[in-house]
């Protein structure tokens, strides 16, 4: 049996709290506040406290989807981007870069943020690009 | 404050087998009582959760009693014990929250104390219309602007 | 006294007498809770600042309820094992207690009375904190000035259930707190004083005074004040202390006769 | 963010958050922060406890109204007006901070003449703002020595909302209010990583730390850094790629981790510009209502499965890390977005893991070249933080602004973009809760926040509630211009007479429907925060 708490920084609002996932086994079981964090000091939210429960919910995406005649189909992670690269690059082509837009996530980390932003500007050609800090 | 013409809202809840009893004796018995008491029934006064006075003080109760069998008579052998121990920690914690013990009421009337329903009942609504209305009321509720 | 700590631990991993210690460990600057087996280093062991041991010894023991646990426990730990384990909720029989006693510093941090656990292995017994500034005051407020001082405090609260969650003797499977019929759901600051006043009652004769309830309290509000008082209520009326004795049933749950009112024989 | 750019050069919350705890005057405005931003309430609440002055100003009466030791119910989006109310008392009573005005700032004698009008009577005409009160507001602020702001969305989301903030960032500025330890102006920031996607360059105009796309030499060296040719026109925001999309003018979209189905203006709007997309691409952990629209849908995962930093409110840069492994065949954002990269055909997408990213960060961001992992192991970093051995930032603006002078703002107060009229007599705001978080994406899937709140509802004043004989719990009906819903009435003092508030978390009863999307002209954020809407008994 493995029991592991592992630190990390809430999913919620920019206060930036800290806590421990406690893992048992393989799953996020609860959330102990961390004592000594600078922001929260061991204290957290009630959004926070439960924090954990949204991770294994039955309903989360486990497949790559692809829309066809309609209808949602699972496929493989191969045919998916395969298929999202080339259409993708075809509207580049036909419409030009400033033909698509990107809506990036104050919910993902600052790598995810970048890496869409170069996707948008270094890979397609545009700066449209933007998230929801005006929403 | 004036208590002039304060008419008390009361609570009590009463045991099945004695003090429900005695309640209906002294109703038989056309014994005259103030109308500001509620009563609600129950098997034994075990079976009042000190959580049901709590949630009657919070909504605005000016106050609860709790009636059941003397020690000793519980048709339930001790059910009345566990309620003796419930009420004399729930009145402490009262007191400690800032709400006066005294608006809680614990006593034991049999089946056959038609005339002590009465006694109780009198002196608890005057015991409360000497402590006024409950502070809680003014915390119930519609908030209004300070 | 944290080497002495280390080499404790050390030696039930070794002997195979534990198969797992759980205690605190720094890690990323941060001190956390730790389940150390045998192998682990045990430079990262950490004493301070304490957290509580008893809800995560049953979260682990529910999982594998069948492994060898010791545990480094303080005083209120040591209570809230023995509380738990009264009610049910852990097997002591598989669990090995490191007793860690307070410093004089620790008790004063947490205004603990009883900084020390039933048998210590760690550390000296120092005196606990007797009372503080702010329960003389409490004592000495009428019933009116007290309801005006908790709802002033209560009125910060943000439902958080802080206080619940972190609470080792909260174990209710299903919480009255989370019941619409009798806390109205969706509000801030909560009704007062239904919220607070209940939960002291589930709590009046659990209280193991670890001060968690307000350690992890977001307002600030002086929880450990509070229950302080209650548990002198009803150590008053029952001479009862919560997590001292693992053979003595809660005053609630008995007959008059097993345990009188003390106020009545006084 | 406009507005503080505009005013001080860079815009982020001027000071760190346990500096509230020593101010001795805050001043709240549009934020409802115990439910929102619970551990800033907390440092703002121990200021209080130590004598500090605690100002709030919000067309609802929220929690931290009830707390306060001055609170003021203004119209809804007479800011401007109320704010240059109080300059103009500061100014005339001879409170400002004469030696911090000319120093440090530029364009006072034109803001003096403009804030004259402004007297405490027509402020009072106008927000609904007694005069006695501007005035008590702004002694309390104007003589403290440290004076903090606070404020949040209610300030922003209107089509004056860059006004409001130049408006704010004047009052503090004409107080000397800045610059200080437990001094300053702060926007909090209402998602975990809003701070980190500006930083980021998840916007239009700018890379990553603020490098503006339109600049030649900063623009070359993040083409040398990624060894391809970069385009040099600002790019379009959200609200205009909406609006593209519907007018035919945009084909695709990439949205990762946004449901602009419940969280964008005017959502019929937004339905009908996403279905006009030729393909749209959905990355997130649920099928939320933006995701049914799509044409891939990519699973991401959650914040517990993957490692990276997060940036919060006050400019710290934190750890996120992986607790468990991926759900099913879900992967990390980030990984998806290198795949994808490669799969277009770029070689420098070659990532191993989120530090190989964030290394590359370092590279071309300043103001995050100090801030490495192995850092904040150890330390609290806020940035800027330039240099590996520099200690950070706690507090901006000390000894200059970003800009040189402060620049004092003259700015006139202008009505919302609709006000009430005889068919939609009544005013709706918008806004969140403390038990749900932005489109309830994860807490409406977490068991212990849906017990809390399980549907959407509408607070309305008791008076208005009488006058049309609704009652506590009864379902009613709000329409807008742009749409209808449905929701129950609480009935509450917490909104004043002819204002009705709405969460905007719930699919059901989306407030949303109801919400105007008049932009602010600079800033290009909808006016959530006010439209004329309608509310009858169905």
């Amino acid at each position: 049996m493995n029991c592991d708490f592992v630190l990390t920084t809430c999913p919620y609002c920019g206060c930036g709290c800290n806590f421990y996932l406690q893992v048992i086994d393989g799953k996020a079981v609860g959330v102990v506040p961390c004592k000594t964090h600078p922001v929260s000091k061991g204290t957290l939210c009630i959004k926070g406290w439960n924090a954990h429960q949204f991770v294994h919910d039955e309903k989360r995406l486990t497949k790559p989807l692809i829309k066809k005649s309609g209808r949602f189909e699972e496929v493989s992670w191969d045919e998916a981007l395969d298929y999202t690269a080339k259409r993708m690059l075809e509207i580049k082509e036909k419409t030009g870069p400033d033909s698509f837009g990107f809506l990036s996530s104050a919910k993902c980390t600052n790598e995810e943020n970048y890496l869409l932003m170069k996707l948008s500007r270094g890979v397609m050609g545009t700066n449209n690009v933007d998230h929801c800090a005006r929403l | 404050m004036s208590n002039n013409g304060f008419q008390p809202k009361l609570l009590a809840f009463c045991c099945n087998w004695c003090s429900y009893a005695g309640a209906d004796l002294a109703g038989v018995s056309r014994l005259q009582m103030p109308h500001n008491l509620r009563v609600i029934r129950v098997m034994c006064s075990g079976r009042v959760s000190p959580e049901w006075v709590i949630k009657a003080l919070s909504s605005g109760m000016d106050g609860v009693m709790v009636l059941g069998c003397h020690i000793g008579d519980c048709h339930y052998i001790d059910g009345n014990h566990r309620t003796k121990k419930r009420f004399a920690i729930l009145a402490k914690l009262l007191g400690t929250m800032g709400i006066n013990p005294n608006r809680l009421y614990l006593d034991w009337v049999s089946a056959s104390e038609g005339v002590k329903f009465q006694d109780v009942v009198i002196k608890f609504v005057d015991r409360i219309k000497e402590l006024g209305p409950t502070p809680i009321g003014a915390y119930q509720g519609v908030k209004v602007d300070r | 006294m944290i080497d002495k700590v280390r080499q404790l631990v050390v030696d039930l991993l070794d002997s195979g007498r534990a198969d797992a210690v759980l205690a605190l460990a720094n890690v990323h600057a941060n001190v956390q809770p730790y389940l150390y087996k045998k192998g682990d280093s045990l430079d990262s062991l950490a004493l301070w600042p304490k957290y509580s041991m008893g809800p995560i010894l049953k979260s682990i023991q529910a999982a594998q309820p069948d492994m060898k646990l010791a545990v480094v426990a303080r005083g209120c730990d040591d209570r809230a094992l023995v509380e738990l384990a009264k009610r049910g909720q852990i097997d002591l029989n598989n669990v090995q207690i490191i007793g860690l006693a307070c410093t004089a510093d620790e008790a004063t941090e947490c205004e603990c009375a009883n900084p020390y656990p039933a048998n210590i292995d760690v550390g000296n017994k120092v005196d606990g904190v007797a009372s503080t500034d702010l329960l003389a005051e409490l004592k000495g407020k009428s019933y009116d000035d007290r309801l005006i001082f908790w709802k002033q405090a209560f009125d910060k609260c943000i439902k958080c259930y802080g206080c619940r969650n972190a609470c080792p003797l909260c174990i209710c499977e299903e919480c009255i707190l989370e019941d619409d019929s009798w806390v109205k759901a969706g509000e801030i600051p909560p009704p007062f004083p239904i919220f607070h006043l209940i939960r002291a009652y589930h709590l009046s004769d659990k209280c193991v005074e670890c001060g968690e309830c307000q350690n992890s309290c977001p307002m600030d509000i002086p929880l450990t004040s509070l229950y302080a008082l209650i548990r002198n209520e009803f150590n008053e009326l029952f001479d009862y202390i919560p997590g001292a004795e693992i053979d003595r049933k809660s005053p609630l749950v008995t007959s008059l006769e097993e345990d009188p009112i003390r106020e009545e024989t006084a | 963010m406009a507005g503080l750019v505009a005013s001080f050069g860079s815009g982020a919350m001027t000071n760190s958050i346990d500096e509230f705890e020593d101010a001795d005057c805050i001043l709240i405005t549009g934020s409802n922060t115990t439910e929102n931003h619970p551990l800033i309430a907390n440092r703002i609440l121990r200021a209080q406890e130590k004598g500090a002055k605690v100002i709030v100003i919000d067309p609802r009466k929220t929690q931290i109204g009830d707390l306060a030791d001055i609170y003021a119910r203004q119209n809804l989006g007479s800011d401007v007006a109320w704010l240059n109310g109080l300059i103009n008392v500061i100014i005339s009573e001879g409170w400002y901070d004469k030696e911090f005005v000319s120093g440090r700032t530029e364009g006072f004698e034109e803001l003096k003449a403009k804030v004259a009008d402004y007297t405490p009577d027509k402020i009072e005409q106008i927000s609904g703002i007694p005069a006695a009160t501007i005035k008590q507001i702004a002694e309390a602020y104007a003589k403290a020595e440290n004076g903090s702001i606070v404020y949040c969305m209610g300030i922003t989301q209107h089509i004056s909302g860059t006004d409001n903030v130049m408006s704010l960032a004047n009052l503090a500025m004409v107080t000397g209010n800045v610059g200080k330890r437990s001094t300053g102006v702060n926007p909090l920031r209402g998602q975990n990583n809003v701070q980190g996607a500006c930083d980021l360059g998840a916007l239009p105009n700018v890379f990553t730390g603020y490098q503006a796309v339109i600049n030649d030499e900063l623009r070359a060296k993040f083409e040398k850094a990624w060894g391809v040719k970069l385009d040099g026109k600002v790019g379009q925001t959200i609200m205009e790629m909406m609006n593209n999309a519907h007018d035919g003018k945009l084909a695709g979209m990439y949205v990762m981790a946004e449901n602009p189905m419940l969280s964008d203006p005017d959502i019929n709007h937004v339905r009908e510009a996403l279905e006009n997309l030729d393909f749209l691409v959905v990355q997130d952990i649920f099928m939320t209502e933006t995701a049914q629209l799509a044409d891939v849908v990519l699973p991401g995962t959650t914040y517990a499965e993957k490692d990276g930093t997060i940036t919060n409110t006050d400019r710290t840069v934190q750890r996120c890390r992986k607790a468990i492994e991926p759900i099913g065949d879900s992967k990390p954002d980030w990984e998806i977005l290198a795949l994808l990269g490669q799969k277009m055909g770029i070689s420098n997408f070659d990532y191993n893991s989120p530090e190989d990213v964030y290394k590359e960060i370092m590279a071309v961001t300043p103001i995050y070249a100090g801030i490495s992992y192995e850092r904040i192991e150890n330390e609290t970093l806020h940035w800027p933080c330039p240099t590996a051995d520099h200690p950070g930032t706690l507090f901006l603006h000390s000894g200059t602004f970003s800009r040189g002078l402060g620049a004092l703002k003259s700015i006139d107060y202008r009505e919302p973009a609709e006000m009430p009229d005889n068919d939609y007599p009544m005013q709706l705001t918008t806004g969140r809760m403390m038990f749900h978080f932005h489109t309830g994406t994860m807490t409406r899937n977490s068991p212990a926040l849906h017990k809390e709140v399980k549907e959407s509802y509408v607070e309305v004043n008791p008076s208005d509630a009488k006058e049309q004989g609704i009652v506590e719990d009864e379902k009613i009906s709000i329409a807008s211009r742009r749409g209808q819903i449905e929701a129950k009435a609480r009935i509450t003092n917490k909104v004043g007479r002819g204002v009705v508030f709405i969460p905007f978390h719930f699919v059901e009863g989306a407030a949303n429907v109801l919400t105007n999307p008049a932009l602010d002209p600079v800033a290009k954020i909808p006016e959530y925060k006010v439209c004329a809407v309608k509310v009858e008994k169905i």
